[in-house]
């Protein structure tokens, strides 16, 4: 019950809020909404916390070994040998995922409150909100891979409306269809690989799935005909749905989505696009760690891709002007991080990573939330500087936060911020995987540990430090302007204030797990295996050796991250605080970095060109050259035209006179005289 | 008369007695012949609400069936409906109501107008419950006649070119069909389906009927390239119009598909099977790239209409019970939202009298309820799991990836590109800043619309998280068809029910690939 | 078989044909005496003496042969007689509104009308080359007057003198083919032309004379290249002239054609199958493309008689009594057609006279909408669009067809007839998607009254006549095998 | 020196004469009235056929065949030159040349 009740109360939120919000008004709909979500988040970590600190889970099934509760909710699809049902499954790894899903949406939607009181659709914000909550939670409690799409593609939508939830603001409706579409590309492969293993395994609920996974230790694996070839079929199967969770968790190549997502509201951004829906990738892995522990080759993958996005988030990172999309890319990174685990077997370590990374990175955003409500929605640090008295909170906060993400502690250890733990789980168990992937993992990671350090903290700078930059700037920007007009007249600094109680009390909150999340779950996530062992119990692949060898990696390794944290910290303090006129030259000195950095690449250009528009230019040459030209001009129309050719030359044969029909007859006569004698074989 | 032998000779001749009682009352009481047309729609929907709940769905075989010689000997008055038509009887009869309150604010010449819109629910529900080929022709080929009038009399400005080109292609592709059905009357020596399904056609007369039937249900489904014509007369028809074309007339076309092609013709269908793919994955892929380019709503909906029309000739010829469920579910599915989508085009057309995208904008600002409801339809449209639309192409989709994964690989493009055009749509439609003064006054769904729309939405939403109304209803039917098929083309039945599993493939020996379908074939197979 | 002529009782295969001999005579003198005023009352006289005759047609069971061979009586020359007596009386009937203005008003127009059926009915009974002849001229030689008898009107005049000059030279066609026939069978009686065909064989001469024959009865039944008369006369003429045309004639010659080619030259069926494949396909294209150019309304209407001509050669083309079967049901149909159809075209009339061209019915839904609905109607079924009648009529030929394997002849008929649509619709598309012109003039009432009828039977074709047209047409065809 | 004129001899001639007839018809660009005589020379060729046939069959049906024909041919020339006068009188003209106002 106490499960449904997880699940559901969401639900219900998003229907009154959506459906009766305009006439109970905004007001109640939004105590209705966080009210619900605050008892759905008690309850999720009364759940969570008998599986961490007590006995394993209420009421599993089985020992302790594979604990599970299902709770069978209706039938789905039943087809041939297809049998869908809607279950909820809970076990450890959902249980962490319920946590953090439930924590932090509560404490959005709390801080909505405060942050959206001047928006008039509010009623529809709040329903997305737990809308999003319940799409996420349905996928998080998936016991197939189905449920799980529909979880995928329910928090898509939802993410869909809340990014473009400013509708009049062109970018945000651009932004909300790139998200959709983009995140359908992945769910292109998410939706083959589901075939795939419905196809392979015969079944498509996990249990089932996993089972016959097991059983090709002792049959051998299964060779799939793909397209035109002849394929081990558990690697297609996992490539394929690595897709999906590339796309979702916005990874290398499939990431261009999550920069613009910052268009929508901020509280979206902490939500959605920090600590949940971006997560869902990694929890897909991990939650079908059995499979691809079948297939080295789609764990080479998942590494290298993890790797890849780990830096190349952080380079853009670095040089972004918008508060926002910094933030944004280092959580692209961070989850490089995650996918790094995961692949090099450390999945515990991956979700340890997941479940810090969703307290810091939402207190991030949340906090610049807070700062970007201070400064009257201006989102240019460049703009910024020297909010620290004005919004001395927030500031804390902030630093929280970024001591959190860089990773602040000291090796060796118990003292540390939360992601200084898990960030150095990943690292050491990448450096401990070995091989050439292993070692390219480990200082792609470390490199990018740096830059993520310098990039927070010139964060930290350009924001809080430094004296107030007053460039003039438009405030075209402004999402908010064309709803609400609060007249704040003369600078954004003058009026800058400390956000109400209603945004600040989440951040406390968040601010707490930042800094004991580590501390506390460290032993049960990456500790030793045995613990780890019990506390999964069964929901994902444990691999002892990684563990233990990333146990007992050589110091330096120990401490590369942290010295890349050190570098990363005195870089930003000597570029932004002691010569701040270093990143303008830089800048100049080497443009081509500059704007490759700036520009991202040049990914959305490039898929512009070879993706988008060809599809364009396909579909209008279908359209009018060969709908319109051919078939309809050429051949329905040409038919029409040969038709009336027939008929004029027709009509003129019946030219009125009377020897023209006698001798028609006559001619009638001798062909039929002709063809009966000859046809008929009598000469 | 029973229950069992009056219900389907009711339901199919209910309409054209309501058209009569409509002949004879005044052309001027236009209230009147609404409500009279309406009231007739209603008590038909009601029956088929009967029909269906009466329907034994656990039994493979035909029901309430009436069977008797007619006409000469070829033709005879037999009806019956089986798990695969029934549901095409509710689906007409749940949509005729909705057309007639879409046409409510209908000016010119509404007696005819009501008149011929009844006729066509006869003929339609005839398709459907007629168990006589030459019957079946008979229905088909008649909803040419209503359609035909319905374009060109209350059509829209270019709706006599439409109206010319809907017949003709239909036309001339029905035809051939006809002397294939003939030449199955000499062969099989009757026109009952009931039988015909029965009598093995020879191998080589199997290729012949085929393709002539492939002519006539090719175009109408439409597939591509067959589909020219559906574009103009979307975009020229009512919204009523529309809304019938769309969700029933183009079902005619698979129902063909699944009544005759497949289990008639066996060898023929699993030897043209990969030529129906072909088509199938250019419609998906090549039709939702042309509706992503299009101006004109309608045309940019029926665009969309065809790319999931592929899905279903797809799921159809894959030839298992997922691919064929899925097919089955994807029409009625497809029935009821795209139905939607044109009355919600009709909504906005109504008021502004153009289908030009570029003339909207900014929608939601003053038609909340309105844009909810497109925003539904149109997630159904994309084929979002939690509404109706998912669930076909789910299931033609992993359907056809058991016989041949190309197949499924192009078709899952649809999955992207539908999300393309559809959202485009959308954002361009209803997002937006409301700038264009001629939108300022405009007014959200009334009464009469939101008792249209409202309904589909529910079924919508609700089909999609329990779907097991359709599919069970179809289940036994359609397994048994899979049976027939398989066995017609030499395998195992109880693997192909699980799935031939064509494209897989074990290193290892023979218990590992046993291992798969020996489990799958313990399961009972239909529910 | 040799009856004494001058028993009556003997006559009693005969009987009709008698008493519409006498009544003719009759009526010849009632029109003498009465003045020209009260000619409508001929004109029912004639009708009734039709609807007696009909009436004995259906009643008298008694088939046999005689006048030594000449006069044959069956079942399937019943269902024949009762069309053709039917559409000859209806066309009587059309002829009465506005008989002056059509120039049908004397009297000798219903005498003419009532001998040309008489020479109609001895053609469906006739057994023998010369009654065969003689019936033919009979009906030939009236229909030329009558084709002529609006007698100021120079496209009436043009029309007769073509129809004859033409109608002369196919009877001479026809006769030398029978001269040629006799002269190698040694025979003028069809049935021992059987008997002697199928033991000599086949000759030249023989196939000679059959093309000829059959060439000179495809003249009368306008089937293509024979056909060239009918658009001209069918203008020409005057309209219920051209809708008596339009029936009655063609049932009787398609009898003719039946009866020889399944009866008399059943031995060498080969032969004749290539002849009447050829007229069918050759009617049933040409006519869907020349249809398309038409302007005027009766123009149109002709070629869509030569097309339909085709159609039910079609049937008969197979040879099989199926397809005999599908003849009569297809005539059958085409009479109800046709009669309504004209009973449109002679509603559809301004202050300045009846409608001539297609786009003189501009917006007539709007206008006449009862006569624009019948039409339309008319058009789906002469399209052979169900579920109308025309479609069943399709059906039973084309089954016929399929069956005996002509499978080329079948295809090339249903393309055909999707070509024909396009004229057809066009009439639905003036009448209902454009804009009204013309305001038209009251309806006779009983041309309501016939288009009603008409209208009717081809709607509900499928559960009111159709199946005892069927039967009945299934006992006629056995009559001849 | 005797040329036995047998069957064929008469069969010959009676098709010249008909085909002269038939020529007759649609060679002729001038008067009506010629295509008259023509369909008369074709029913004479028939005519011919018939009674040669009948002759060489020593059987009386062509003969009465024959006579038949003659009769219905002067009814059919009586009714061809009565339309012919109503359509001079319309006219003015038994031209074949401009016997065509309705043609297409």
């Amino acid at each position: 019950m106490i499960i449904q009740a997880i699940v559901f109360l969401p639900l219900i939120g998003a229907l009154v809020a959506g459906l009766l919000g305009r006439t109970i008004g905004h007001r109640p709909s939004e105590f209705i909404t966080t009210g619900l979500l605050l008892i759905a988040a008690v309850l999720s970590w009364i759940v969570f916390i008998p599986v961490a600190f007590g006995d394993g889970l209420v009421g599993a099934v089985g020992d302790g070994h594979a604990a599970v509760v299902k709770v069978e909710v209706m039938r789905w699809i039943q087809v041939g040998d297809m049998d869908l049902r809607w279950i909820l499954r809970v076990d450890t790894l959902t249980a962490i995922m319920l946590v953090v899903v439930n924590t932090v949406s509560a404490l959005v939607h709390l801080y909505s409150i405060g942050y959206m009181e001047e928006d008039p659709h509010r009623s529809r914000f709040f329903a997305y909100l737990s809308l999003f909550t319940f799409a996420m939670l349905m996928l998080v409690t998936a016991d197939n891979f189905l449920q799980m799409f529909f979880g995928w593609e329910g928090v898509g939508l939802a993410s869909y409306l809340l990014i473009g939830f400013w509708y009049t603001k062109p970018s945000a409706t651009a932004a909300a269809m790139k998200a959709f579409i983009v995140n359908r590309v992945g769910d292109f492969g998410f939706a083959l690989g589901i075939f795939g293993a419905f196809l392979v395994l015969g079944h498509i609920d996990f249990d089932g799935a996993f089972h016959a996974a097991d059983e090709f230790a002792a049959t051998g694996l299964p060779v799939i005909q793909f397209l035109s070839w002849q394929l081990d079929a558990m690697t297609v199967i996992c490539l394929l749905l690595f897709m999906g969770a590339m796309g979702k968790s916005a990874q290398f190549l499939l990431h261009t989505w999550l920069p613009d997502a910052m268009e929508g509201p901020t509280p979206v951004s902490a939500l959605i696009h920090a600590a949940t829906m971006v997560t869902a990738g990694v929890f897909m892995v991990a939650r079908l760690s059995p499979l691809f522990e079948t297939s080295p080759i789609a764990l080479t993958v998942v590494i290298v891709i993890g790797a890849i996005t780990a830096f190349f988030a952080a380079t853009v990172g670095l040089v972004q002007n918008d508060i926002k999309r910094v933030i944004a890319y280092s959580t692209c990174s961070q989850l490089g991080y995650m996918f790094v685990a995961l692949g090099v077997g450390a999945y515990s370590a991956g979700i340890f990573h997941l479940f810090t990374h969703a307290f810091f990175k939402a207190l991030l955003f949340l906090g610049a939330g807070s700062v970007i409500h201070a400064m009257h929605h201006e989102q240019d640090m460049r703009n910024m500087g020297g909010l620290r008295k004005k919004i001395p909170i927030t500031y804390a906060m902030m630093m929280i936060g970024t001591l959190a993400l860089t990773g602040v502690g000291i090796p060796g250890t118990n003292f540390g911020f939360a992601g200084f733990f898990s960030k150095d789980a990943i690292i050491e168990s990448a450096y401990a995987f070995g091989g050439n992937v292993g070692s390219l993992a480990f200082w792609l990671l470390v490199v990018a540990a740096l830059f993520t350090s310098f990039y927070s903290w010139r964060l930290v700078h350009l924001t809080f430090h430094g004296t107030p930059r007053e460039a003039a700037h438009g405030h075209d920007d402004h999402a908010h302007d064309d709803h609400a007009d609060h007249g704040h007249h003369g600078s954004a600094h003058d009026n800058a204030h400390e956000s109400p109680n209603v945004m600040l009390v989440p951040l406390y909150v968040l601010a707490v797990g930042a800094v004991l999340a580590g501390v506390v779950f460290y032993g049960m996530f990456f500790h030793d295996v045995e613990h780890i062992e019990h506390f999964f119990a069964g929901s994902i692949y444990v691999d002892h050796q990684i563990i233990e060898d990333a146990h007992h990696v050589p110091t330096w390794v120990k401490w590369s991250a942290t010295i890349a944290m050190i570098i990363g910290f005195v870089a930003a303090w000597y570029m932004y605080i002691r010569r701040p006129d270093v990143p303008g030259r830089l800048a100049a000195t080497n443009p081509g970095l500059y704007q490759f950095l700036l520009n991202k690449w040049y990914f959305d250009e490039l898929y512009n060109t070879i993706f988008v528009k060809p599809a364009l230019w396909i579909g209008n040459a279908v359209w009018k050259g060969f709908d319109d030209w051919l078939v309809d001009g050429k051949i329905a129309e040409g038919l029409g035209r040969r038709v009336q050719n027939v008929t004029s030359w027709v009509v003129k044969l019946q030219s009125g006179y009377l020897y023209h029909y006698a001798f028609a007859m006559l001619i009638g006569i001798a062909a039929l005289l002709t063809w009966a004698i000859a046809a008929g074989g009598l000469i | 008369m029973t229950f069992e032998n009056s219900i389907l000779t009711l339901l199919t001749w209910l309409p054209v007695f309501g058209a009569a009682i409509l002949l004879f009352t005044p052309k001027t009481a236009l209230n009147a012949i609404r409500w009279i047309a309406l009231a007739t729609t209603l008590v038909v929907f009601v029956l088929s609400l009967a029909l269906w709940q009466a329907f034994d769905a656990s039994s493979a075989g035909f029901q309430f069936v009436v069977n008797m010689p007619w006409i000469g000997d070829s033709i005879g008055y037999r009806v019956g409906v089986d798990g695969i038509s029934v549901l095409f009887v509710v689906l007409t009869a749940l949509l005729m109501p909705a057309a007639v309150l879409a046409s409510w604010d209908v000016e010119t010449r509404v007696k005819e107008y009501m008149i011929v819109f009844l006729v066509l629910e006869t003929l339609m529900i005839g398709v459907f419950t007629t168990l006589d080929l030459a019957m079946f022709y008979v229905f088909f080929e008649g909803t040419l006649l209503p359609m035909f009038l319905i374009i060109g009399i209350w059509g829209g400005a270019a709706r006599i070119q439409a109206a010319y080109k809907f017949f003709f292609y239909t036309f001339i592709g029905s035809v051939l069909m006809l002397l294939a059905m003939m030449g199955m009357y000499w062969d099989a020596g009757t026109t009952d389906i009931v039988r015909l399904l029965g009598h093995d056609f020879p191998v080589g007369m199997q290729t012949w009927l085929w393709l002539a039937f492939f002519a006539s249900l090719a175009v109408k489904m439409p597939m591509w390239p067959f589909h020219r014509w559906l574009p103009e007369a979307h975009v020229q028809a009512p919204t009523a119009g529309s809304v019938i074309l769309a969700a029933i007339l183009l079902k005619l076309g698979g129902y063909g598909f699944l009544r005759f092609s497949l289990p008639m013709f066996p060898d023929a269908s699993a030897q043209f099977a990969n030529f129906v793919f072909l088509l199938s994955v250019a419609a998906i892929i090549l039709t939702s790239l042309v509706a992503l380019v299009q101006t004109d709503i309608k045309k940019l909906i029926a665009y969309s209409s065809v790319a999931h029309m592929g899905f279903v000739t797809m799921g159809i010829f894959a030839g298992n019970a997922l691919g064929i469920q899925g097919a089955m579910f994807q029409m009625i599915s497809h029935g009821i939202v795209s139905g939607a989508l044109f009355l919600c085009v009709g909504v906005i057309y109504d008021r502004m009298h153009t289908r030009e995208i570029s003339a909207y904008g900014g929608l939601v600002e003053r038609m909340p309820q309105y844009a909810f409801a497109f925003m539904v339809f149109t997630m159904a449209n994309v084929g979002l799991p939690g509404t109706s639309g998912f669930v076909g192409e789910f299931l033609t989709m992993i359907g056809v990836f058991q016989v041949n994964t190309w197949v499924a690989f192009g078709a899952a493009f649809g999955v992207i590109f539908s999300a393309g055009y559809a959202l485009w749509l959308y954002r361009r439609v209803v997002f937006g800043a409301l700038t264009k003064d001629s939108l300022k006054g405009i007014l959200d769904l009334n009464l009469r619309e939101k008792v249209v729309l409202y309904p589909l939405i529910v079924l919508t939403v609700v089909f999609g998280f329990y779907p097991a109304p359709i599919l069970d209803t179809t289940a036994a039917a359609v397994d048994n068809l899979v049976a027939q098929y398989s066995a017609a083309n030499g395998l195992d039945p109880a693997v192909a029910q699980a799935d031939a599993r064509a494209p897989l493939e074990y290193v290892a020996p023979a218990e590992g690939a046993a291992q798969p379908a020996d489990d799958h074939a313990a399961e009972p197979a239909a529910h | 078989m040799n009856s004494d002529v001058t028993d009556f009782a003997s006559l009693a295969p005969a009987y009709p044909e008698v008493l519409m001999a006498l009544g003719i005579l009759v009526l010849l003198l009632v029109g003498v005496v009465i003045n020209k005023e009260r000619s409508a009352l001929v004109s029912w006289l004639a009708v009734g003496l039709l609807a007696a005759t009909g009436l004995l047609v259906m009643l008298q069971p008694t088939d046999g042969v005689i006048f030594n061979g000449l006069f044959i009586a069956d079942s399937f020359g019943r269902f024949m007689k009762v069309l053709v007596i039917g559409g000859a009386g209806l066309a009587l009937i059309l002829a009465m509104s506005n008989a002056e203005e059509n120039g049908v008003h004397k009297y000798e127009y219903s005498v003419l009308a009532l001998l040309a059926t008489l020479g109609m009915m001895v053609m469906v009974s006739a057994n023998d080359l010369m009654s065969l002849y003689v019936g033919l001229e009979l009906q030939s030689l009236s229909l030329y007057v009558m084709a002529a008898i609006k007698r100021d009107d120079p496209r009436a005049s043009e029309a007769g003198l073509k129809y004859f000059v033409l109608g002369a030279l196919s009877s001479g066609l026809l006769l030398y083919g029978a001269s040629l026939i006799y002269g190698f069978t040694g025979h003028t009686n069809l049935g021992e032309i059987v008997i002697a065909i199928a033991n000599e064989g086949r000759s030249v001469g023989l196939i000679f004379g059959v093309v000829f024959l059959l060439a000179g009865v495809a003249f009368k039944i306008s089937a293509v290249p024979f056909h060239m008369w009918t658009p001209d006369v069918y203008e020409g003429a005057p309209t219920p002239v051209t809708a008596f045309f339009a029936m009655a004639p063609k049932v009787a010659a398609m009898t003719l054609m039946i009866r020889l080619v399944m009866d008399t030259f059943a031995p060498i069926t080969s032969d004749w199958q290539q002849i009447v494949i050829f007229l069918s396909i050759a009617s049933m294209v040409l006519a869907a493309f020349a249809a398309i150019g038409q302007q005027s309304l009766k123009r149109l209407i002709a070629y869509s008689s030569i097309g339909h001509v085709g159609f039910a050669l079609v049937g008969l083309s197979s040879g099989t009594q199926v397809g005999v079967e599908g003849v009569a049901i297809y005539m059958a149909i085409y009479v109800a057609m046709t009669v309504g159809l004209f009973a449109c075209l002679l509603s559809f009339r301004t202050d300045t006279g009846y409608v001539e061209t297609i786009d003189d019915l501009a917006g007539a839904a709007q206008t006449r909408p009862f006569v624009a609905a019948i039409m339309a109607i008319l058009m789906f079924s002469l399209i052979g669009l169900p579920p109308l009648a025309g479609f069943f009529a399709k059906w039973h030929v084309f089954l016929a067809a399929i069956e005996a394997n002509l499978y080329v002849l079948s295809v090339i008929g249903v393309l055909a007839s999707a070509v024909s649509a396009f004229y057809y619709l066009r009439v639905v598309k003036v009448m209902f998607f454009d804009a009204p012109i013309k305001q038209f003039a009251a309806v006779p009432g009983e041309l309501n009254i016939i288009m009603a009828a008409s209208g009717f039977l081809v709607v509900t074709y499928y559960f009111t006549v159709g199946n005892p047209l069927a039967s009945w047409a299934q006992t006629a065809a056995g009559s001849l095998f | 020196m005797g040329l036995e004129i047998g069957l064929g001899h008469y069969l010959t001639v009676a098709a010249i004469l008909f085909t002269l007839g038939v020529f007759g018809i649609f060679i002729n660009r001038k008067n009506i009235i010629v295509i008259l005589m023509s369909v008369e020379l074709i029913l004479l060729a028939v005519n011919l056929n018939l009674v040669a046939f009948s002759a060489h069959l020593n059987d009386l049906q062509g003969q009465v065949f024959a006579l038949m024909i003659l009769t219905v041919a002067a009814a059919e020339a009586a009714i061809g030159l009565a339309i012919l006068v109503i359509f001079y009188r319309n006219r003015g003209t038994i031209a074949v040349e401009d016997v065509n106002m309705m043609k297409g």
